[in-house]
């Protein structure tokens, strides 16, 4: 066990930082510290361009191997790029969908024709990728898929039809990756595939959800007989489920490091704010940020665990069990303190009609957290099914 | 001893209950919020005309029903439950509590007539920008000029304040600091002066403004009790303003039990309502034990009230019963709130759904006249201080 | 609604206050504030005459109807005499089981007979009784008795076998009243019946059940070929379900305001030793007393609604329904209080070997409070099936 | 970075398991807990002799093993989940860590010698009789006379006092205060003056003794470190004990877990395991997200340590990592205990069944070294102020 980096990491920590500090300047300024949650709405176009500057300083993709656009780069060195980009207050990737769950699918499932067609776009920036997992009354029941996906002879293509919710940046995405029923007399997690489905389409329509913030980071996504190319399913009809769980390991990677940057920066916002304001003299106040704190800390350690622990046999550690469950309702817990710690100021708008304060935005965006890729309560099912070995729940 | 409601306060609240069920619904209360008066002109007069329930607990020599404060909080519990958007809770439970305590016959006779007759309505501006419930927040402030008093300064957080027609305006007396030379001032809202802008705030469905007050003149018939006197009356007010404001979170407590626990007998997952599992029972379980112990609290503070409006012998705990209701009902409303969106589930994160609507009034209800911490922390000065 | 108490009851209210003040004195003093909850195994004997001398005094039974010997007390005086009771640190009812439950199962399913032969000897203070429920194995699951009770024709009794737990004062009682299985081929809670047993028989043993105080409240009964008269069970074989719920809800009475005086009296020694050593001024700790303090005013204002709607449809009121969980809930977190209020310093015991001081038993024995009578997880479950209308748990 | 055990570290944590668990058992922690001096010196000799664990980080110079706090806390996180009775915590974490930071070369030549050899244990006696973590809570007091020191006063909650060969006594000059005048002695416990009793404690697990100093007289040998200056250096062992108690904490968290968790699985009641009920499930989830989540805290903080033994750069971050693992793993510890005893039902409430030894150990060693508020309010002091 140890905890410091080498002299090559400290310097590979200093090329990223001074390439941000470098890049972060002029128009750009204005993304710093924009496009996290509840903010993934704000200035997308020039979001957009900021993935295509990152492409061309080989930043985009830093933990994907060589041979797929990627830098390779170490467990320690990869920490390392997320720690400094959060820490610069560089902007949310729009980007991440394709990056950390589309992109590494493909290496893991998909076909050399998959690889060549799609990699190159997520490593260029210039193709963005969103996700079709949930839908309208399956929720928390991810195998209860209703979306269905037939294979038409004459044209040779799969004919989709359904419906997705909560898909994020399916507005501003080229493609969408979706788990749809391929056997339609299959049941739960049988006969499901995984489809890599282009969006500019007439059989695909975009509504966004109009959430709690008053703004649309989600959105429904109706597919109308869209079409998907025969090439374009990953791994085999009813192969879905498997490629699925393997893509949700991905969300437990290094970039949780990245995430705790962010609310780091947004733990500092509320500190700050404490000290300016006088609650941070009021010992009941000190209590909950000293706990928030701490309790972020122990989530950075958690992590260094779970990433530390990665190259063991393969299966999900303890520490990466409880990840979800824990950073969610930290999450939440931060976005109560944040509007607490402003007493009866903390309501008041940043302008009218409804335009939410920065932390207004993350008060109610983080209940979200504790909902989407599993709730709370489906998270401790799992734990205590994987990792206690209880029994499941009777059938009803 | 009879802690339960008489047959006429029943049927009070049962009145309350079906009128609001029909005019206070989502949709009413949508059109509301977004309006820039924030309520419906003509659901408030249909209110005062047939209702008259702004004339709830004004003694009958002034015009009113004479009623008490438990018929009061009945009435608030169910406007909590429909988020009404009307100046009711302004104007009766800031308004004429106010007055109630601290006008002089003459002014009782102006303006609580003008009130039960549905022709003002009133507020309560107290603390300065930064909000909080103690003499210290009280910032405006007011000279003696002659036989005049001049007002200067900026109140915050003034609900309804944009369409209250009467300002009942604390201040303090210049260079006095504490509970003393604290007076109230009746303001009418077109005094020279004063000039008011809306206060935008999370939560939509109860306006909030800021009043400025610039070399505003007032004459001794507008000063209410005696000049530097006010805080002990005020301290009162606020008392009895908050207890009716804990009535309406267990009405909005209430509410969110009952829409989360119908969503989670609709809602189905792994081939079961979700209110078969567990998980959902319990919680739901925990909000009715918020909702009915928060009950129970504001029940017993509604009498207390009643009796502290009346002299009567438990008048002396007003200050300790309003914020045992306020410390439990604030956390009770905020947790069942957080736990109705929950059980909802993605929907309950969509503006379509009101679970937001009370997310966001919970949030704002336990900040206003102070938090639960805040409240605690009273209650602890009386038994360990 | 109204909360204050008419003359005669405030009359009511000095005759009793009086009547304890001139009772609870000389050798009766050493029982003030004794025998309640982590205590009930001190002073024994001392605590059976003193339910003689209550007796004397016609204090015992106040609520029973005059024609069972009670006093016939309306509500409100009921409540003052509990308060009263608790405010004077009466000790600890070593009767409640025959007073409160016995008793009034009894007066409401009883034969003449059985109230003959029993109701005098409650109300005299010369007859304990202790209650057979709890099985081991059984717990929460009331309707799982297995202790089976086969009529002897030849000997006209009834023959008991099997055994009971978590029976308080088991060893100084006179009577049991327990709940067997009728009908050996039945199920769940069909085929019960309701017995009353004298414990002084060769068919009983009681053995201690020693806790985690190190003391022994409760005790293990064994039912070996124990006798019953045939005059003995309360109403038929096969009723013993009905009597035993009907029992159930004379626990939620005006003895709840009695518990709470006494809860009153534990919060009170730990608000003196806030004041005493400081943590009174400890921010924080405030919070905590602040906390505990209004939750038992709620605690009472709830049963005053309790008490006041019982005039209602009979049904158990949702004010009721709650009672149990929020009590049990209070009553673990003043235990905890109890100790932490007293920092390092509170670990530190009465005595050696193992004598624990007061505030340590009530923290220790208070454990015991979100488990016996339905956990705390047994009540959320009733709540939200019988307050709620949710659906039960399906068959596993 | 590597935050794992290395091979050598996960052998002596599994080393540590399988002993522990043939020696610890349930009949033997029970039986050392009722004896006279609280552990059984046969297993203390053999674990002196046959694992040499009382010199695990102890210099190699020194005839220690030359480990480092990684591996003492994995031992004691096994210690704490088999809750091993012995001298180990008051001699290594408290004795071996104040001689490895103020005593000088003699000094440790002497002293962690003999405790390498198993003939003498020791531990710490800092605190006044209402025990304490900070300065001045430190009451016994010193005056120089001549080159001797001459102490007085009673420590209160020292550690195995009754039985330790080696006190080692933080005391202050009369009439210092807070941080300054504060020195450290190594006083052997035969020394004229001192006389140990007995502090009987809910949790037997860990015997507590009063340590009484009448006119104890010490040379310079006697003395750590230089006069008055001790305070710094305390603190940090203090530190290095609080996250070896924190590991001791997260052992026993995680055996309530695997108890409850095990019971859970064979309790049948409704007709099933009460493993299958959500709300058991449920606690169960949170339990182990708290044995995971203050793992990680403690394992931080053990590097933390070692860094701060060897000067690295991670030095710095004692207190905080210290702190953050007290704060998580007290709580973390005492809510599992609850939570295990909630789940064991009536038999939890038992002497037989070994889960009210945890539950009065989790609330001992919350207490120790100061509770979860006393760490939080020291990290916000890091934070805020």
């Amino acid at each position: 066990m140890k905890l410091s980096f080498s002299p090559e990491d400290e310097k590979f920590r200093e090329e990223i930082a001074s390439w941000l500090k470098a890049n972060l300047s002029g128009g750009v300024e204005q993304l710093k510290f924009r496009g996290g949650p509840g903010d993934e709405h704000m200035f997308p176009e020039e979001r957009k361009q900021w993935e295509q500057k990152l492409a061309e300083g080989k930043w985009t993709c830093v933990g994907w191997p060589k041979e797929h656009g990627g830098r390779g780069l170490p467990i320690e060195q990869q920490v390392i790029f997320f720690e400094e980009y959060a820490r610069a207050g560089a902007p949310g990737r729009v980007g991440h969908i394709g990056e950390g769950l589309a992109g590494p699918t493909i290496i893991a499932f998909g076909s050399d024709k998959q690889k060549q067609k799609y990699l190159p776009g997520i490593v260029a920036g210039t193709e963005l990728w969103c996700q079709g997992y949930s839908e309208p009354g399956a929720g928390s029941d991810l195998a209860n898929v209703k979306t269905k996906a037939r294979f038409d002879e004459s044209k040779g293509k799969w004919i989709i039809n359904g419906q997705k919710v909560w898909t994020s940046l399916a507005h501003e995405s080229d493609y969408c990756f979706v788990i749809a029923r391929t056997d339609p007399d299959s049941k739960a997690h049988k006969g499901l595939g995984f489809f890599l489905i282009k969006m500019d389409q007439p059989g695909v329509t975009v509504r966004p959800i109009e959430q709690i913030t008053g703004t649309s980071e989600f959105n429904e996504v109706f597919f109308d007989d869209a079409e998907c190319d025969a090439d374009d399913i990953v791994g085999e009809p009813g192969d879905g489920w498997k490629v699925a769980m393997g893509l949700l390991g991905y969300e437990r990677g290094v970039s949780t490091l990245g995430q705790q940057m962010a609310f780091k920066n947004e733990l500092d916002q509320v500190v700050a704010l404490a000290k300016e304001n006088g609650a941070a003299n009021d010992p009941v106040m000190r209590q909950r940020i000293a706990d928030l704190y701490l309790r972020l800390k122990i989530m950075r350690f958690n992590s260094m665990r779970m990433l530390s622990d990665s190259a063991g046999d393969g299966s999900l550690q303890k520490e990466a069990l409880i990840y979800k469950l824990y950073w969610a309702t930290w999450h939440r817990d931060l976005g109560e303190l944040a509007v607490d710690v402003q007493g009866e100021t903390g309501q008041v708008l940043e302008a009218e009609p409804y335009e939410l304060t920065r932390l207004q935005s993350l008060y109610l965006f983080v209940r979200s957290d504790t909902i989407y890729g599993g709730t709370n309560e489906i998270q401790r099912n799992i734990i205590a099914e994987r990792g206690l070995g209880m029994p499941k729940e009777p059938k009803w | 001893m009879d802690f339960v409601f008489t047959e006429e306060q029943q049927m009070i609240r049962d009145t309350a209950e079906s009128f609001l069920a029909e005019v206070s619904t989502s949709e009413a209360v949508r059109k509301a919020m977004v309006s820039s008066v924030g309520f419906d002109e003509a659901l408030w007069q249909k209110i005062c005309a047939d209702m008259y329930w702004q004339a709830i607990h004004i003694p009958e020599e002034f015009g009113g029903m004479g009623l008490g404060y438990v018929e009061l909080t009945a009435m608030m519990e169910q406007m909590g439950r429909y988020l009404l958007c009307a100046p009711f809770y302004s104007t009766v439970c800031l308004g004429v509590n106010t007055l109630l305590l601290a006008a002089n016959e003459e002014q009782k006779a102006e303006y609580l007539a003008a009130i039960c007759e549905g022709r003002l309505t009133a507020t309560l501006a107290y603390c300065g920008v930064r909000g909080g419930r103690n003499a210290e927040d009280i910032s405006a402030t007011y000279s003696q000029q002659g036989d005049d008093f001049v007002l200067e300064g900026e109140c915050g957080f003034v609900v309804d304040g944009l369409t209250a027609g009467l300002l009942l305006v604390a201040a303090r007396e210049k260079g006095s600091s504490g509970e003393s030379g604290i007076s109230l001032f009746a303001v009418p809202a077109d005094t020279a002066g004063v000039s008011r802008s809306n206060l935008p705030v999370l939560d939509q469905t109860r306006k909030m403004a800021s009043v400025r007050l610039e070399s505003v003149k007032l004459a001794q018939a507008n000063l209410l009790g005696s000049a530097g006197q006010a805080w002990p009356v005020l301290d009162k007010v606020l008392d009895l303003a908050t207890i009716a404001l804990a009535a309406e979170q267990v009405g909005g407590s209430q509410q969110l039990l009952d829409s989360a626990v119908a969503y989670s007998k609709e809602r189905v997952q792994f081939n079961r309502p979700i209110a078969s599992f567990q998980a959902i029972k319990h919680k739901a379980a925990d909000m009715m034990l918020r909702v009915e112990a928060g009950r129970s609290a504001v029940y017993y503070a509604a009498c207390v009230a009643d009796e502290s409006l009346q002299g009567g012998e438990l008048a002396g705990e007003l200050k300790e019963a309003a914020s045992i209701a306020k410390a439990y009902c604030s956390d009770a409303y905020f947790k069942n709130a957080g736990e109705a969106m929950q059980i909802h589930g993605g929907v309950g994160f969509t503006w379509e759904y009101d679970v937001h609507l009370y997310f966001k009034r919970a949030k704002a209800s336990e900040h206003m006249l102070g938090n639960a911490a805040y409240h605690r922390e009273r209650v602890a000065q009386v038994i360990l201080d």
